[in-house]
């Protein structure tokens, strides 16, 4: 992977988009990569659609300009696919994964979309099980993973393993909850 | 009194639309207190999250006039906002009554904007101040503020290994405007609709500076579902860690819970307090429900005994 | 009919805000400029005025007040000085972006540190990036006329941006002078009446929201148009000059050429000092030195190709700043002409003397020797500072 | 799905608009869950309309006439604050359901 390979997340405000993009690039640094990870800024309240950024690359990244063309696109909240164009700018051999119980071909032609590879996994219900609440976004990591091959899961899972271990110390169910998360994900994301 | 059918006759002083989050009080806060007015209403705003989400250029939520300066100076813009329309109405340019009602949050209030408040109060100027008092900076990520109780944990002041959240108790704003002798101050919650509209109405009867605290509970910096937070801020009152009352030209009315309840239970749903209730914190906790028995014996001791004043 | 009269530079003001009359003044007293508001809140309580005066705790306040009052449609104005401006700077480009034409009557002095009252030009030149039109007087005749020409420029539909008028503090704001003052009527007729604006916050009928939160997508589009009526406003000026000339007879520009068509050598200068080197400049003449001046009125909008093309004949120009602005190179008058300069093919030499920080003396000497200098310009240092001890 | 913006020279003078026009802009999509409201149950006690900090409950002759759902964000105020027992007249139902059998 020698050019850059872009990423978008679309979330909802408090729905951890932002934090999803942090904790990839962080998994991405560790291993080697050069990596940034960005918001969307704005005046947004929790609930509101918002997007966040990661650029992962083998080379030294120098671009600070937004992303308007993504190889991968992921979507947190598939009730955002109503009304936010998640697909904008995704090209012909762009991955779009989404947190659906719906299968991937319902899904492409909801978003009527022709080129791609879309991918569908029920992020909202193995973090239910696994955390015990609707958090996405970790699991998504696991079938962004998959679905890109960006990085081996393995090492990602050691290196979210290290992060969340300094955050929630006190809470070793918490890191648990989530790392089965992430494997899950890994292995139940539905490619076309 | 205006009924709840008489106040939906009424024009919605704020459309749907904001960018709020859900369950937000402090939309909640303006529609109850601007449908108390049956004369049309002026608008100021501080900055803070209820200015930045109701208007993002070209949407504005605000079915009345609104104007945004700055965030320090509510008070101040709305003096000059004042001062022109007493000119125009001693030039007869316009005859039309008009509340004139600042909204801050308690960061734009209690703090930045003290002096501006002060200022405008001591002026005498004819405008009704609210704070929507959310008890921390919400707009920029739950800082703490003069209005944060203790034992909260803030951005700035965060719970950690050796300290619990803010260390202060809060500052007590009401009582400071109460001492601007100004002729109407009222301390209030969202989740008493008939109580806030009935103290806006009073105060839009009464000319000259008026004042308005009303606790508003925050489900991101104060941390609960969404659709509690009307019953927070009851659970505020019912446990006299937030005192409703009014004075009124130095006269204390002080609304008292049927059953004053024990303050964690208002403590406890909130994740902003959750830190608190692990072992070795039982101090604190047993020192903030002190403070409260302290400050609502206080307040009571304030309230002009009613028997044998003939009235 | 005028009258001549003795008035010092805030009287001078002060009388000026009586004849406009404006609906509300909100103020803070500051030295050098507490008495215009002083003097202006006893017509208040005279009756002389139909003003409703808002004292308020603080500048920051004031200027606070003033945004509120303008956004009504009402005329506003107020007065201030140094730290006082300073305390305002937050909310002047408020003002001009949400395009309210209050006018200002500024006191030019020193900003702290260290604290010092007395004149220079710190606290104006930190704030001409805020929008504000911005007016410099030599004298009480030209603050006060100046300041009724500003209601007229600030007010008019291709500005609609706020205004101040500057004097030197003490030495103009407090110094005895002889002006002409017109009659109360004829003030009244050259400003026609009451404020026309679009909207009006007390509008209850057709609300407006006023003051929105602008994101990547409309902020910019709102800071254009302050920068094109800025633009726009030299017209104005030089329209509303010359109806004032031929109403009062005394003229004005964005700046004047004092025996500069002709000179050989020139400064620049800003305020009261360009009456003391008029002398200067009238005895090197005698002398049979080609000595001139351009005396910059309008410093917002910066009148940059006017004049490019009044010091093209000129063979060296000293810029005096009454200010620093601490970037290492000159002063802010300096930087904007040496700009302005850039493109002409035709120019003169520059350098540049800052001078009279905290009310340090600039006396006829001192002119002289920067007149001096000027003769052998190719031979001195860019930037120097002028009567400050080594 | 890209709206033209008007440029600086259309836009009107100074930071400035009409009152009233976040109404176009739609809140709806934030739900995740929606209030349904059910009339026959409805007592018209106007609690809701009160309550919402999204004035999205539609009223009309003193009468709640139902849900604003362009702008509801689904916090769920309204159900809580509903009085009517032992079923309430409004309930939270989720916004959308799954099509894939796994």
């Amino acid at each position: 992977m020698d050019s850059t390979v872009e990423i978008r997340w679309h979330g909802r405000g408090g729905q951890g988009a932002k934090t999803a993009a942090l904790l990839f690039g962080e998994a991405a640094l560790s291993l080697g990569k050069n990596i940034q990870a960005f918001p969307e800024y704005g005046p947004e309240r929790m609930g509101a659609p918002v997007a966040s950024f990661n650029r992962i690359s083998s080379l030294p990244i120098t671009l600070h300009c937004s992303i308007t063309s993504p190889n991968i696109v992921i979507v947190l909240d598939p009730t955002l696919m109503e009304t936010v164009d998640v697909t904008a700018g995704l090209p012909a051999d762009g991955l779009i994964i989404v947190n659906t119980k719906d299968c991937p071909a319902d899904i492409r032609k909801k978003l009527q979309l022709r080129g791609g590879k879309v991918f569908t996994v029920d992020a909202s219900g193995i973090s239910k099980e696994t955390i015990g609440r609707d958090i996405p976004n970790t699991p998504l990591m696991g079938a962004l993973v998959k679905a890109s091959g960006l990085l081996p899961i393995d090492s990602m899972i050691k290196d979210t393993e290290e992060k969340l271990k300094k955050k929630f110390a006190s809470k070793p169910e918490v890191i648990k909850g989530n790392l089965a998360a992430i494997r899950r994900a890994y292995n139940e994301v539905i490619g076309e | 009194m205006a009924s709840l059918k008489e106040l939906a006759t009424r024009k919605d002083p704020l459309t749907g639309g904001h960018r709020m989050c859900p369950g937000c009080g402090a939309p909640i806060v303006v529609r109850q207190i601007l449908l108390a007015s049956k004369d049309p209403v002026v608008v100021v705003s501080a900055t803070g999250c209820l200015e930045v989400s109701t208007t993002i250029f070209p949407y504005s939520a605000w079915n009345v006039p609104f104007l945004h300066n700055a965030f320090e100076n509510a008070g101040a813009t709305m003096s000059g906002v004042e001062a022109a329309y007493q000119n125009f109405k001693k030039k007869g340019k316009i005859d039309q009554h008009i509340n004139f009602v600042a909204f801050g949050g308690d960061g734009g209030t209690y703090d930045i904007g003290l002096q501006s408040l002060s200022g405008a109060m001591e002026r005498g100027h004819d405008l009704t101040y609210v704070c929507y008092n959310n008890e921390a900076y919400m707009n920029t990520g739950v800082q703490r503020s003069g209005a944060t109780p203790r034992g909260a944990n803030t951005t700035t002041e965060p719970a950690g290994k050796v300290s619990q959240g803010k260390v202060q108790w809060r500052k007590d704003l009401t009582e400071i405007m109460v001492a601007h002798n100004i002729p109407y101050v009222a301390q209030g919650i969202i989740g008493n609709w008939s109580d806030l509209t009935r103290k806006a109405e009073k105060a839009f009867s009464i000319r000259g500076p008026k004042f308005m605290n009303i606790l508003q509970p925050c489900r991101l910096g104060w941390g609960y579902r969404p659709d509690a937070t009307l019953e927070l801020a009851r659970l505020a009152f019912e446990t006299c860690a937030w005192p409703v009352y009014e004075v009124e030209n130095g006269v204390y009315k002080i609304s008292k819970p049927k059953e004053k309840k024990p303050v964690i239970e208002y403590l406890k749903p909130q994740d902003r307090f959750r830190h608190l209730f692990k072992p070795g914190n039982e101090a604190l906790l047993a020192d903030i429900q002190a403070e409260v028995d302290r400050r609502w014996g206080q307040l009571l001791a304030k309230e002009a005994p009613r028997q044998g004043s003939g009235q | 009919m005028s009258k001549v009269v003795a008035r010092t530079g805030n009287e001078a003001m002060a009388e000026a805000m009586r004849q406009i009359n404006p609906d509300v003044v909100a103020a803070y007293p500051i030295t050098p400029a507490t008495e215009i508001v002083m003097i202006f809140a006893k017509y208040v309580a005279d009756g002389l005025v139909d003003t409703n005066f808002v004292a308020v705790e603080s500048e920051h306040s004031a200027m606070s007040a003033c945004v509120g009052a303008s956004a009504t449609g009402a005329r506003v104005m107020t007065g201030t000085s140094s730290q006082g401006l300073c305390l305002m700077y937050e909310i002047l480009p408020i003002a001009a972006a949400l395009r309210l034409p209050i006018v200002m009557c500024d006191v030019n002095r020193a900003i702290s540190g260290p604290i010092n009252i007395h004149c220079d030009h710190s606290d104006t030149m930190a704030a001409r990036d805020f929008g504000w039109l911005q007016i410099f007087s030599e004298d009480s005749q030209e603050a006060y006329d100046s300041l009724i020409q500003a209601i007229r420029i600030a007010e008019d539909p291709r500005v609609h941006l706020p205004t101040m008028v500057t004097t030197d503090g003490f030495i103009i704001s407090h110094c005895l002078d002889r002006i002409e003052i017109v009659e109360d009527k004829e003030v009244k007729e050259f400003i026609g009446g009451d404020r026309k604006a679009a909207n009006s916050l007390l509008d209850v009928k057709k609300p407006v929201s006023v003051g929105l939160l602008d994101l990547q997508d409309y902020y910019f589009e709102h800071r254009l148009p302050v920068a094109e009526a800025m633009k726009n406003s030299k017209k104005v000026i030089l329209e509303v000059a010359e109806e004032f000339a031929k109403k009062f007879g005394r003229k004005y520009g964005l700046y004047e050429g004092y025996k500069l068509d002709d000179a050989e050598i020139a400064i620049v200068a800003l305020g009261s000092t360009c009456g003391t080197a008029k002398v200067v400049i009238d005895e090197l003449r005698a002398k049979g030195i080609k000595a001139g001046m351009l005396k910059i009125r309008v410093f917002r909008p910066f009148p940059a190709e006017e004049i490019a093309q009044a010091l093209a004949n000129v063979k060296a120009v000293a810029v005096l700043d009454r200010s620093d602005m601490w970037a290492g190179q000159g002063g802010q008058v300096f930087t904007e002409i040496r700009s302005a300069l850039f493109e002409a093919v035709k120019k003169p030499q520059l350098l540049n003397y800052i001078y009279g920080l905290g009310g340090r003396e600039i006396d006829q000497p001192m002119l002289r020797s920067v007149f001096t200098a000027l003769q052998s310009a190719e031979k001195q240092p860019l930037v120097q500072y002028l009567g400050v001890r080594e | 799905m890209s709206e033209v913006k008007p440029g600086w020279k259309t836009l009107p003078e100074g930071d400035i608009v009409k009152g009233g026009t976040a109404a176009e802009f739609k809140t709806g999509d934030w739900r995740s869950e929606r209030p349904v409201w059910f009339p026959e149950r409805c007592i018209h006690c106007m609690f809701c309309w009160i309550s919402c900090p999204d004035s999205s409950i539609v009223v009309k002759d003193g009468k709640m006439t139902g849900i604003d759902y362009d702008h509801c964000k689904g916090c769920g105020i309204c159900v809580k604050e509903c009085p009517v027992k032992p079923n309430k007249a409004l309930e939270m139902k989720p916004e959308r359901e799954g099509s894939c059998q796994r």
